[in-house]
């Protein structure tokens, strides 16, 4: 129980606040902002005093029994942390974002009580210590997104939710069955670097694949993998904040933690490969990551747009985590905070062009740098980071993956990162071009104005200062990916933990 | 021969003769309780079932050589009084039921959806007044 | 702090009976204070039974020197009563305190008129003495009597409201109970005509699967299925669950049927333990298979709240039966059982407090019209949602871990070599999603774009006791370790 | 000895009126005649019946017992019989009766 | 002698059973009223011949009496309510010129009863048999008969069945005096009670009638109650013989219920309860257990209990009668 409180902290700065703003009365505007931020700063100090206290080699570790044998348990290790800083950081953004972006709307009580409800869950799996706390926040997670996801309450947006919830449960109860049965199996075994499923390989292969697949059916909904993705590019009826958390944080982010859970510290990689387990999920990753792309590129919608690439940059997760050896999981796991950072700034971004100025289609941003210098410049550095030009994140990622590829013996791989990096542009330039090259003819009719009066910046501040301050970290990640506190550097941290090797340069 | 006529014997003793007089009497009722649908009548068929039920307890009490058991005998007493409780329940019941109705009939089938609610806990409903009130009922005739 | 005294629990468990009695009594008496002597009654027994289970527990971990056997009247077995307390019935005890208080409170508001009040508190006392009675008897004869004070007064509650569709139901249920009774006294007939004795414990030394046994297990099983509205026997529950009052039906879902399962799994674990095979278990798991299916598409059809919610409690006692076959491979997997009950209980209960709350709110449950007063009454509508999260087995809540070890027991009937185990693991799954397809049906519309509308005032106990009762639910995970452990102490029981 | 052959012969002559008796309840064709039939028949053979079971009672407490019995049912058959026809008289006949 | 006592059994079993389904079978629901009353008391008989005479005088009494004045008086009912309904008039005289049975008639079950021959049949026939297998099957089994015998002489009293219910198996009659009442309560939950569809009977045969039968009623109940402690009788008897004097008292005069206040009635109805509730925590406090006696004092305080619960019983039976709840309970 050592330090148990700080991880019960962390959950609970976000738990707490969350219950109180649900039974706040819509009017306290005041006191509900004061909670959001409150909450959301505690819970980014306390996971850097976690992170600290980690970095000096301190355990931390909390549980609480839950049937016999088996426990609630909370732990941090390196992967957990990485996942839960990214959520802290990105959630306290999200949360200024938010703020501004349902100013005056209603039902914000609701919304932010399960806002909080999500990052709570989300951090929740990132302090998961076993599969089945991995599993109660996981369905948290489903639950509590849920009521964002039908949040505006139109026809379409009920029906996003209704496939959302139909997609998400189904997964969710094949992984709880999984997860049964490997428990059944194996005991209720914690996260072990390099897995614990060793001893049954001999005797139960053929159930551990059986069980591999079927938790990769579970985790495959949430990441999107191809063909359980559909119900990502219909919840974009969600306001853009909810879309930037299901994107970039929450929702597809723990699917795919939970894939990495699996496949390093639950089976191992070494298991992995001897069953044959990896090349099965090399293969849909590829597959994911071209029809994301190629789907990408057929619609005119910018958020569609967008989320289809979530499709397509997600499985870089995947595929770096099957690739299964030091260098390719690097290249995964720093994509798990590459392709956080910079998906939320390309979705706040489209929120801002849409609550600005009314934009939803690629073919309408002619000419809106000139109107929206600042957020055209943040989308600018997303899309060329997604792309993957040098020096930003998505290609320290993509470097990475290759090496991985090479190093598994994989060269196919490098075609597949071509190709994906060639369809990236294609779908990505055009609306940077637009935006900045393209002319508007008629006036710019402005929705936000016209409720709210002139602002002070191109759009609200609160809209504006995620924006720049996501596309800076972006930046900065990929600028300054050779120092130790960089999202690589803690990455290598992890990958030499889980394979027991020595320092090793790039 | 002689061993048939031991065994005619043996049937024909009291302690095997009421039990099974009791299992009629508990399947009569039971045909009874399925086949007629008029609520009085199907009342009736629950008492008769229960008698059959008596008659085989106190049937079997009477077996053997000494006196009968008592605890059996006690046993009936007590459910004499709670079946003729339970009637009683049934057949106001059934006079309510009647009344809201218009027939004493149970009616087939799921709760009719459409079927408003009263909902005591609100101001507009107060306690039944009497027969003037309750005779208003909704008329839900088959 | 006093050390709890095991000796205490001969005359805690008589204590309870007649503490819960006397209420009831005192109450019918005096109708004019009835509403009060309820609530301190409430406290009281709740109080008691906290205390009870808490010295209980202390008594532990020896399930033959926590269980005890009282004497009424000082008269031991066969001659006397006996009554019997052991992990089985403390549990339901605790479960049946904790909705029966929340229920209470709830009637405080509920059942407001000068009036009804005096008609509703004393029959309600003596539905929960009734239940305190049935969890503690250890007679057969006297569980027929038990069982008959508590469908008597349930009869009554059904029929409070006085409209067309509850006097309907309450006949209907009347009927079905005396039915049941009749079926099960029979059973009891049998047993008593062959073994001469009435005590559940030396009948037990005495059975073996002879002809009375199997006819007793046959009459007295298919009476508490009726009792219990198990599948195929389930089709009076929805009229009358339906159209009682909401307190009332919170009970009879939660409770009153919970009782009649509780005897079924008794005898079973008991009595008829030798009659149990693999054929007799798979038969049950059809039916629960069946139920399971056939409860959640009538709940899925159903046009009333309330209607939904007493479907989905034919559908969730379908895990029950499902539970069957597992226990028969796994016999330690009764305590799943009932754990599942009583996350159930406590579930099903607050739904159905909710789902009075907005009733009365809207001045009728017709789920169609009910949007605005949901969009009003987020309060509510988050209780009916996280009991329903509870009812569909996601976590966190007691559902949850019920559904764990529920899935647990079946994957270990597969792993054990059982084919037809894929069925009841498929089932077990499968319940859920088709939960969850209800549970939305009667949250959605509180996130439907509309007018909104909160209707009727609500007195805060209607208002904040269905959340309270639900968030216990949710909690009730946390209670799992607890509630296994305190069923452990069952002697006898594997 | 002689008693109980009083009781037998006794007991006899009572059934016969109640078999009389039931005849014409079952005979006869209004419910007037009927009540004439069964209440005076019926009388006579109970008081026979009772009459041969004193013989066989263990002592005067018993005989006043049986006879107490005949008196109510006497009192209780007269009161019955002037109801239905009183209530024949005011309302018609039973259709069944018909 | 034997086959005497085999044929005048199997002729009484006969006239049960075909009684009891002439009783089911009528189309007629009073002639199926007046059948079953018949029913109680050849099983009253039957009773008798089981060595059973305290339940042949409950069953005469209870099973067949007030059972059969409660379905009398509830057709009555019946008629009534749809005398009004035919009528549309509310508290009209019922229109008599069809008599009382067209209208019970069309009352009559609109669902199609030969559906259900054929199923009903084959399952009464399967549970019947099977029931019959196995009570054939059944080894004689000694019982308790020696148990309680052996326990009579602290019991308190000289009857078994007595010492049975009021003593070794005392908490099973208190809850079946709770089930009695509860009755009650649900039935006056239902509403007011309403005027008792007879008519007062004109001229002094009816009351002078009764002038003589209720003080031998009255009598003849205290009498039951008493010998309960060492002969057949008791209690529910006794409350029974009571409770039809009551509700000929009440028929007498329909239109003014000689009801007693609220107050006093509900106490008067959970006499019985409270009295042996008190006495059961008494046993408990001074350590003989819940509901259990002092060895000196089990006759007084089973008689005590006894004349509590006489006077309960009978006060409920006569409540039950009128069924709905008296107007003064509610103010």
């Amino acid at each position: 129980m050592d330090g148990g409180w700080l991880l019960l902290a962390i959950l609970f700065s976000s738990l707490g606040p969350g219950i109180a703003i649900f039974f706040l009365p819509e009017h306290r505007q005041g006191l509900r902002t004061a909670l959001n931020l409150g909450g959301a700063g505690t819970k980014l100090a306390l996971v850097g005093v976690l992170l600290a206290g980690v970095l000096r080699g301190d355990e931390y570790h909390f549980s609480l029994p839950l049937m016999p044998g088996i426990d609630l348990v909370l732990a941090a290790d390196a992967l957990s942390l990485l996942f839960a800083s990214l959520s802290a950081v990105l959630w306290f953004v999200t949360t200024v974002y938010a703020i501004g972006y349902l100013e005056g709307s209603p039902r914000r009580s609701r919304f932010f009580g399960f806002f909080s409800l999500c990052v709570s869950a989300t951090v929740g799996i990132a302090l998961s210590g076993n599969l089945i706390t991995f599993l109660i926040f996981y369905e948290i997670l489903t639950l509590a997104t849920w009521p964002l996801v039908v949040h505006r309450g139109t026809p379409a947006a009920l029906r996003a939710g209704r496939l959302y919830l139909g997609y998400t449960l189904t997964s969710g109860l094949v992984l709880f069955t999984a997860i049964v049965w490997l428990t059944l199996l194996a005991g209720a075994e914690g996260f072990t670097p390099g897995g614990y499923l060793e001893g049954l390989a001999e005797t139960h292969a053929v159930t551990l694949q059986v069980l591999f697949v079927l938790l990769m059916v579970g985790f495959g909904v949430k990441a999107a993998l191809v063909p359980l993705h559909s119900w990502l590019p219909i919840a974009m009826v969600a306001p853009a904040p909810v879309s930037a958390l299901l994107h970039a944080v929450a929702v597809v982010k723990a699917g795919a933690f939970g894939i990495i859970r699996v496949v390093n510290d639950v089976y191992g990689a070494e298991l992995a490969i001897e069953l044959g387990l990896t090349a099965g999920l090399l293969v849909i990753a590829a597959v994911t990551i071209i029809y994301g792309s190629i789907q990408a590129l057929r619609t005119d919608d910018l958020k569609q747009r967008l989320a289809f690439s979530t499709v397509s940059q997600v499985s870089y997760i995947i595929l770096g985590v099957a690739l299964a050896g030091p260098l390719g999981v690097i290249g995964g796991l720093v994509h798990l905070v590459h392709q956080g950072i910079t998906k939320i700034t390309l979705f706040f971004c489209a929120g801002n062009f849409a609550e600005t100025l009314g934009i939803h289609r690629i073919s309408e941003l002619d000419g809106v740098g000139r109107r929206m210098p600042l957020t055209m410049l943040a989308f600018t550095a997303g899309a060329l980071g997604m792309i993957g030009l040098p020096p930003l994140a998505g290609f320290v990622t993509k470097w990475h993956l290759g090496l991985g590829a090479l190093e598994a013996g994989m060269p196919w791989i490098l075609g597949v990162l071509v190709l994906s990096s060639l369809l990236n542009a294609a779908y990505f330039l055009p609306p940077v071009i637009r935006g900045w090259l393209g002319e508007r003819r008629e006036p710019w009719h402005e929705p936000l104005q016209a409720h709210a009066g002139p602002t002070r910046f191109e759009t609200h501040w609160m809209l504006l200062f995620p924006v720049v301050f996501t596309a800076a970290l972006g930046l900065l990640v990929g600028l300054y990916a050779g120092l130790g506190l960089s999202p690589l550097g803690w990455v290598s941290l992890i990958v030499q933990r889980d394979y027991a090797l020595p320092e090793f340069g790039l | 021969m002689n061993g048939l006529a031991e065994t005619v014997a043996h049937t024909l003793a009291p302690g095997l003769l009421y039990p099974t007089g009791g299992a009629i009497l508990f399947a009569l009722g039971l045909y009874g309780l399925i086949r007629r649908h008029h609520l009085v009548l199907r009342i009736l068929a629950l008492n008769i079932m229960g008698s059959g039920v008596f008659m085989v307890l106190l049937g079997v009490a009477a077996r053997g050589e000494g006196p009968p058991d008592p605890v059996a005998q006690a046993l009936t007493l007590t459910g004499i009084v709670v079946a003729v409780s339970a009637t009683a329940f049934a057949l106001a019941l059934v006079v309510h039921l009647t009344r809201l109705t218009g027939h004493a009939v149970m009616l087939p089938g799921p709760p009719d959806d459409d079927a408003p609610v009263e909902d005591i806990s609100r101001e507009e409903h107060h306690a039944d007044g009497g027969p003037a009130e309750s005779s208003a009922g909704e008329d839900r005739s088959a | 702090m006093i050390p709890a005294n095991p000796e205490w629990l001969p005359a805690g468990s008589a204590g309870l009976v007649a503490l819960s009695l006397g209420v009831a009594v005192l109450a019918t008496a005096w109708p004019r204070q009835a509403h009060r002597i309820g609530l301190l009654g409430a406290l009281a027994v709740t109080a008691w039974v906290l205390g009870l289970s808490a010295t209980f527990l202390h008594a532990g971990p020896d399930p033959e020197t926590a269980a005890t056997r009282v004497a009424l009247g000082g008269w031991e077995a066969p001659l006397g009563l006996m009554l019997q307390l052991d992990g089985l019935s403390m549990t339901l005890l605790v479960l049946t305190a904790v909705v029966a208080l929340a229920t209470s409170l709830y009637s405080l508001g509920y059942v407001h008129d000068r009036i009804e009040r005096r008609q509703f508190w004393p029959l309600w006392l003596w539905l929960w003495a009734g239940l305190n009675m049935l969890f503690l008897s250890g007679d057969a004869f006297n569980l027929y009597i038990t069982l008959e004070v508590v469908s008597l007064s349930a009869v009554a509650l059904v029929a409070f409201t006085g409209t067309a569709a509850a006097v309907s139901g309450a006949v209907r249920y009347l009927l079905v109970n005396i039915l049941g009774s009749l079926s099960f006294l029979m059973g009891v007939v049998l047993l008593f005509g062959e073994h001469g004795v009435l005590d559940l414990v030396l009948l037990e030394a005495r059975t073996e699967a002879g002809p009375t046994e199997r006819m007793a297990a046959v009459l007295m099983t298919a009476g508490l299925m009726l009792k219990a509205a198990l599948f195929p026997l389930h089709v009076w529950l929805a009229p009358a669950h339906g159209s009682a009052p909401a307190p009332v039906s919170a009970v009879l879902s939660g409770l009153v049927v919970t009782g009649s399962f509780y005897l079924i799994l008794r005898l079973w674990m008991g009595v008829f333990a030798p009659l149990a095979t693999p054929a007799f278990g798979i038969l049950v798991g059809l039916l629960g298979v069946g139920a399971l299916i056939w409860g959640s598409l009538q709940a899925l059809r159903a046009g009333r709240l309330k209607s939904i919610v007493a479907y989905s409690t034919v559908a969730q006692f379908g895990y029950l039966l499902v539970a069957f076959p597992l226990m028969l491979v796994d016999p330690g997997a009764w305590r799943v059982v009932v754990f599942f009950a009583v996350v159930h209980a406590l579930a099903k209960a607050s739904v159905f407090l909710a789902a009075g709350t907005l009733q009365h709110a809207a001045g009728h449950d017709r789920l169609a019209e009910l949007g605005a007063v949901l969009r009003a009454r987020p309060r509510t509508v988050f209780a009916l949602g996280l009991a329903g999260v509870s009812l569909m087995g996601l976590p966190f809540t007691g559902g949850f871990i019920a559904k764990y070890l529920l899935l647990e027991a079946g994957l270990g009937t597969v792993l054990a070599g059982s084919l037809i185990g894929v069925l009841w693991v498929l089932a077990i799954a499968g319940g859920g999603l088709l939960a969850a397809a209800y549970v939305l049906r009667m949250v959605a519309p509180a996130f439907h774009r509309g007018r909104r509308d909160a209707g009727e005032a609500v007195s805060p106990w209607m208002d904040w006791v269905p959340l309270a009762l639900a968030t216990v639910a949710a909690l009730a995970g946390l209670a799992g370790v607890l509630t296994l452990n305190t069923l452990a102490l069952t002697p006898g029981a594997p | 000895m002689i008693a109980n052959a009083l009781t037998v012969i006794l007991i006899l002559a009572g059934l016969v009126f109640f078999a009389a008796g039931t005849a014409g309840l079952l005979r006869f064709p209004d419910v007037y005649s009927r009540l004439h039939a069964l209440t005076k028949a019926d009388n006579v053979g109970l008081g026979l019946v009772i009459l041969g079971l004193m013989f066989q009672a263990g002592g005067p407490a018993d005989i006043l017992k049986l006879l107490l019995i005949w008196v109510l049912v006497l009192a209780a058959g007269t009161t019955a019989a002037h109801m239905v026809a009183q209530r024949t008289w005011t309302h018609g006949e039973f259709e069944s009766d018909r | 002698m034997n086959a005497l006592l085999v044929l005048f059994d199997l002729v009484l079993l006969a006239g049960i059973v075909g009684v009891a389904w002439r009783c089911l079978a009528s189309t007629d629901l009073f002639r199926a009223v007046v059948l079953f009353i018949t029913f109680g008391l050849l099983l009253a008989l039957a009773w008798v011949r089981l060595e059973a005479p305290d339940i042949a005088l409950a069953e005469a009494a209870i099973g067949a009496g007030i059972t059969g004045a409660l379905l009398l008086v509830t057709l009555e009912r019946l008629r009534s309510i749809m005398a009004e309904r035919r009528s549309g008039r509310p508290h009209s005289p019922p229109p008599d010129p069809t008599g009382p049975h067209a209208l019970l008639r069309a009352l009559h079950d609109p669902l199609p009863e030969h559906r259900t021959f054929l199923p009903a049949l084959s399952f009464a026939l399967v549970v019947g048999g099977l029931l019959v297998t196995a009570l054939w099957h059944q080894p004689q089994s000694v019982g308790l008969e020696p148990v309680v015998d052996a326990h009579m002489d602290v019991s308190g009293v000289d009857h078994p069945i007595t010492a049975v219910l009021l003593n070794f198996r005392a908490y099973d009659t208190f809850l079946e005096l709770a089930i009695v009442l509860i009755a009650l309560l649900g039935a006056w939950s239902l509403g007011r009670h309403d005027l008792i569809p007879a008519r007062p009977a004109p001229g002094p045969i009816l009351p002078g009638t009764l002038r003589l039968l209720v003080p031998v009623a009255v009598v003849t109940g205290v009498y039951v109650l008493w010998a309960g402690s060492h002969a057949p009788g008791g209690a529910f008897q006794a409350g029974a013989i009571l409770g039809a004097a009551g509700i000929l008292l009440v028929l007498a005069r329909p239109r003014q219920l000689p009801m007693a206040p609220a107050g006093p009635l509900r106490l008067g109805i959970s006499a019985g309860v409270a009295l042996f509730l008190l006495v059961g925590l008494y046993g408990l406090a001074a350590g003989h257990g819940f509901l259990g006696y002092a060895e000196a004092w089990a006759y007084p305080l089973i008689i005590l209990i006894e004349v509590a619960a006489t006077l309960s019983i009978a006060l409920t039976l006569v409540a039950l009668f009128v069924a709905g709840r008296p107007a003064g309970d509610d103010t």
